[in-house]
């Protein structure tokens, strides 16, 4: 696991974590809910880093880097629907890549829920995911299936049957047979993620899973604290945002995750 | 280099196992993170400053890494009294909870909560980003006094966080002394804003921030010398102390151990690491350090 | 990066060549050393600041080179009316004289010297390292006004150095401003100390000194951000400032210009080479840029 | 010409400057007046580079190195006589080496009066210098002259003529044919230097000498302008000491320099 701190540009070592300005060069709506915008600044990344990303005048909030230069954000709330406010052109600033990325298999599945698919699709692209299980609430929710179909054994679930198996995305593991992956890799909403690392425990190969969390997180680096899980007191943003099963396996992952203020609130 | 002999350090009341203490707002949100850090060497470890409402703190950006130092604006954001029930964990261990109000009630009535909890009390009269809070209140020498008073009366031993943001931080010293404060704490982040260019906004959320790091040390070790000459408590140094000599140094200034922040960043293990260059079995006594600049 | 249109700058009643001034105390003890400065680009010098009577400075050591900046305690050496005569090589040229006293008489009278041989006078309220001097006199609101006052009154254009080391920077900007001022200059180093380890004692002969250089870049921006919101008078940035990018920074701020000090350490040319970079023909006018930060 | 603004040590580049805080090892009695500190750490330097030495509760002041770990002090006031009071194991500290040092010539002429003696014996020692010449007030206070014998054609004056020429160590010009030397390299009193640099400047090889400038200085590296000379505003700390004889001509060189306040005093 390599964890870059600092940012690589152009091949250039820049350890200068300042807020970088780059301009959105592209943006692409994936789903009626996620966007994808490209910008003119690309990262040397590893799967599984993230961005801190400053919308001006509204918030700065971590986002998975879907490609070296772009992210891919579902609309929830303020800051979110601030950069779905923006055009080509704009501007925003970011830090990063932060947090490491995920460790590279050689014969890997990947399940991914939702927006979840984004940190997923670099290193499907890198041709390193065998089978690629893909869900959604509906088809029309589905992220990045033709890019996934290229390049992985891609099968889907959507929770309203639309396209693909009926049900959760984790109903799609019954039918594989785990043992020949090397790792399994997944990121999606957390109960969902959770599931999976209760299969993945029952046949005892909780070390070779990984799950990229998403925590509320204020500095992004390892300061602040406002990301640490409980009982290790790992920071999210630093030592993950990818973390094994086997350490996840007796935490609060699943349970409970805390808000802004540092309070706990149930998952 | 001068080393220390290792052994336990008396600070203000508290008993703490090396002279390494985590200072407050850095990783200090959970029970799970502080116990972390004490289990990488911290002698003890400051608490998230904790006030009478939960707060969510002010909006992003909040922290921008510059090349020497850091600058934040947090806003104070913590769970409030939900936060007792995080050092159930640490029952017995050398934790010192940082408190923050507007009024000394607020003080008294936050301190109150972790009575039984604690080794002891931080009064954060010092965050210099947070209105009506922290150094709006820590720059008022009277107020300063009547916050220290409130908690003081409660029986903890009490320590202060002074502010630099003022044109002297020996009244502000004096104060808090006369207020009954077993130590003080010198220093919180300076007062300070960086720009995006790019934007043409400041960089943080809130504008003005805290600034921390290595840029800072300069200023606490005057700060900490300054307040030697004027009180008579114990000081706690903090600001910029990244290595064992920094420490050294700024014990010379009259600091009796010192508070580590934004070197975490760099080191997680930042503890361990000074503590294998500050302490040797033929060290001097740490008593025979502190304040030796002086003379 | 954001690139200004070249042209003249008028601020705060004088009239400069760019936007790129020469800072009080560094290599302007001597009128050669000033001229050197105008050759190699800046837009303005400001002299070493000249008092009542002559003086040597503190004993050495008087600088310490740290890794992100400068400590320095001088000790306002300085010919004091001597100097007049320095300046004679510099007739008609852009040349600011900072001038230092104990009283508002006192500044009057230095400031009298210099009628008719400079562009205007620069009071230096803010040296935080000569007793009964600089920011001894430039923390106090209504000396400030008074001696400001007292200088405003000759009819020169007259600008306000100010210190940073001080509960609250507008305050003391509002009084230079009720004086009269016709700029604010800000900041001066930031009172600071460091100690040698392995001699036990502070590295300046007076102990403590003024930070300058990189580390107080932030608290510059942030002052020069506070002054531009209270304050309706022209401001000159200062206090860190070593590239291009820092000029634009402190100027979205609200700066009209900026003063370079520590930076001419690693670059004697610094204003050419900052200007390389600041400025092209189809760049945008500096009015544009100057406070930007604040809508 | 080499300006070393970093300091090396047994190899290593620290760009450090802090007071390092060193430990006097020797201390030698060169003359009644004169002695040599030598101390624990050696620094790279180039001959005519200086450090500025911190010479506890008492001042700071510019020595040239006269050799890698020694400095050659003249007691002449208070912080050269608190150097005097120093014991070995005594802790002094220094910043540096700073300046420039002398330009390499292949058959140099050196020229020294009194304890300017100091900076040219290293360049002596490493081997450049064909002709020394070497003047005191007195046979008791010539410095180096056993070391300075063995390496270099040695010729003395003596003011009161103890010992070598009767007269000042610029007389002992008259004799040489100093179109024989590639370099002229000068450190002593400012008037024999000025007397030195008339007599380059007579047969016209002024652009061949080199003048070693002792100016009050306060700050060693460039910044304070206390050093700065007439008419150029060069620094004598950083752009110096060691200056060229044309560019010293026409210059305050040998007439007036300035005290702690920047007055002029006549030399
Ligand atoms: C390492 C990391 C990578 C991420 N990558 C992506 C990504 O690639 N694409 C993407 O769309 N989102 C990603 N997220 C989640 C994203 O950061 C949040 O959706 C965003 O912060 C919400 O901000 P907001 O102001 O729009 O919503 P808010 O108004 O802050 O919140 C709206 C809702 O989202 C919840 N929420 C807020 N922040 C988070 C969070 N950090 N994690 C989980 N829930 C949150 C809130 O509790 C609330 O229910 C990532 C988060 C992390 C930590
Ligand atoms: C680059 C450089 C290299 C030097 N190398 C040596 C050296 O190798 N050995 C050595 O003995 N001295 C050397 N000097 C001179 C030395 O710095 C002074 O003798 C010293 O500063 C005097 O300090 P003091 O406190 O003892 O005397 P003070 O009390 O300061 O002065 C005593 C007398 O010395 C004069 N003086 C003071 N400072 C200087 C100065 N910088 N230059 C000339 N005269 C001065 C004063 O005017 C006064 O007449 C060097 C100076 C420079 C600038
Ligand atoms: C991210 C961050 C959060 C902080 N939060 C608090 C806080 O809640 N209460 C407090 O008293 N100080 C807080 N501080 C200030 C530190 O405790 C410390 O005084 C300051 O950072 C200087 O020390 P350092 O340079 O070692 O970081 C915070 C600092 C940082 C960087
Ligand atoms: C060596 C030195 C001498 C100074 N002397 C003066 C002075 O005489 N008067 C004054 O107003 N400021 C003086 N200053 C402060 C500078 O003018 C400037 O305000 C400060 O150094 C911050 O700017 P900088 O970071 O660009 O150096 C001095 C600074 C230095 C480093
Ligand atoms: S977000 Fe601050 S430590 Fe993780
Ligand atoms: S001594 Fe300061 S510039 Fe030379």
């Amino acid at each position: 696991m390599m964890v870059s701190l600092q940012r690589t540009l152009w091949g250039a070592l820049m350890s200068n974590q300042f807020p970088l300005t780059v301009t959105i060069t592209g943006i692409r709506e994936e789903t009626p809910t996620v966007r994808s915008f490209s910008f003119d600044s690309p990262f040397e990344f590893d799967p599984g880093q993230f961005l801190m990303v400053w919308v001006p005048g509204v918030d700065e909030i971590p986002m998975a880097l879907s490609s070296a230069d772009s992210i891919t954000v579902q609309k929830v709330g303020d800051a979110t629907a601030g950069l779905f406010n923006l055009k080509i052109g704009d501007k925003i600033a970011v830090r990063g890549p932060f947090g490491n990325g995920f460790f590279k298999g050689e014969r890997m599945l990947a399940i991914a829920g939702g927006v979840g698919a984004a940190p997923l699709l670099p290193l499907a692209l890198a041709d390193r995911v065998m089978t690629f299980l893909l869900g959604a609430r509906t088809e029309t929710e589905l992220l990045f299936v033709d890019q996934l179909d290229e390049c992985t054994d891609l099968q889907i679930a959507t929770d309203d049957g639309s396209l693909g198996v009926q049900g959760f995305v984790t109903v799609l593991l019954d039918d594989l047979n785990l043992g020949a992956y090397d790792k399994v890799v997944v990121c999606g909403p957390e109960l969902m993620m959770r599931t999976v690392l209760g299969k993945v425990a029952e046949i005892g190969i909780e070390h070779r899973s990984e799950f990229a969390l998403q925590r509320y997180m204020k500095c992004g680096i390892g300061l602040c604290g406002s990301c640490c899980i409980d009982p290790s007191g790992l920071r999210v943003c630093r030592d993950g945002p990818v973390l094994s099963g086997d350490l996840l396996i007796k935490s609060e992952f699943g349970q409970y995750m805390r808000d802004a203020s540092g309070r706990k609130k149930t998952i | 280099m001068v080393t220390i002999r290792p052994g336990p350090v008396n600070a203000g009341g508290i008993q703490i196992a090396n002279h390494l203490l985590l200072a407050a707002g850095v990783l200090g949100t959970t029970g799970a993170s502080l116990t972390r850090m004490l289990s990488y060497g911290a002698g003890a470890v400051v608490t998230k400053s904790i006030g009478p409402l939960p707060k969510d703190g002010h909006v992003g950006p909040c922290l921008a890494v510059l090349d020497d130092g850091f600058l934040n604006a947090m806003g104070l954001p913590n769970p409030s009294k939900e936060f007792v029930e995080e050092l159930s964990v640490l029952k017995g261990k050398p934790v010192i909870a940082s408190i923050y109000g507007g009024s000394p009630e607020e003080f008294a009535m936050v301190a109150e909560w972790f009575k039984g909890s604690v080794a002891g009390i931080e009064l954060n009269l010092s965050c210099p980003h947070a209105e009506g809070y922290g150094s709006a209140i820590g720059s008022d020498p009277s107020l300063v006094e009547a916050c220290t008073r409130a908690v003081t009366k409660l029986g903890m031993p009490t320590w202060v966080k002074l502010t630099p943001n003022v044109t002297d931080i020996t009244e502000i010293g004096k104060a808090a002394e006369k207020g009954g404060a077993d130590a003080l704490v010198a220093i919180n982040t300076v007062k300070a804003m960086r720009i995006s260019t790019g934007l043409g906004r400041p960089v943080l959320g809130n504008r003005s921030g805290g600034l921390s790091g290595k840029a800072i040390f300069p200023i606490s070790v005057r700060c900490v010398y300054e307040l030697y000459e004027t009180c008579k408590i114990p000081i706690i140094g903090c600001g910029g102390i990244s290595s064992a000599d920094n420490a050294i140094e700024i014990m010379m200034a009259g600091a009796v151990a010192v508070e580590i922040g934004s070197a975490v960043y760099s080191d997680v293990r930042i503890f361990e690491t000074i503590a294998k260059t500050l302490y040797s079995d033929d060290g001097i006594p740490s008593k025979d350090i502190v304040g030796c600049a002086h003379e």
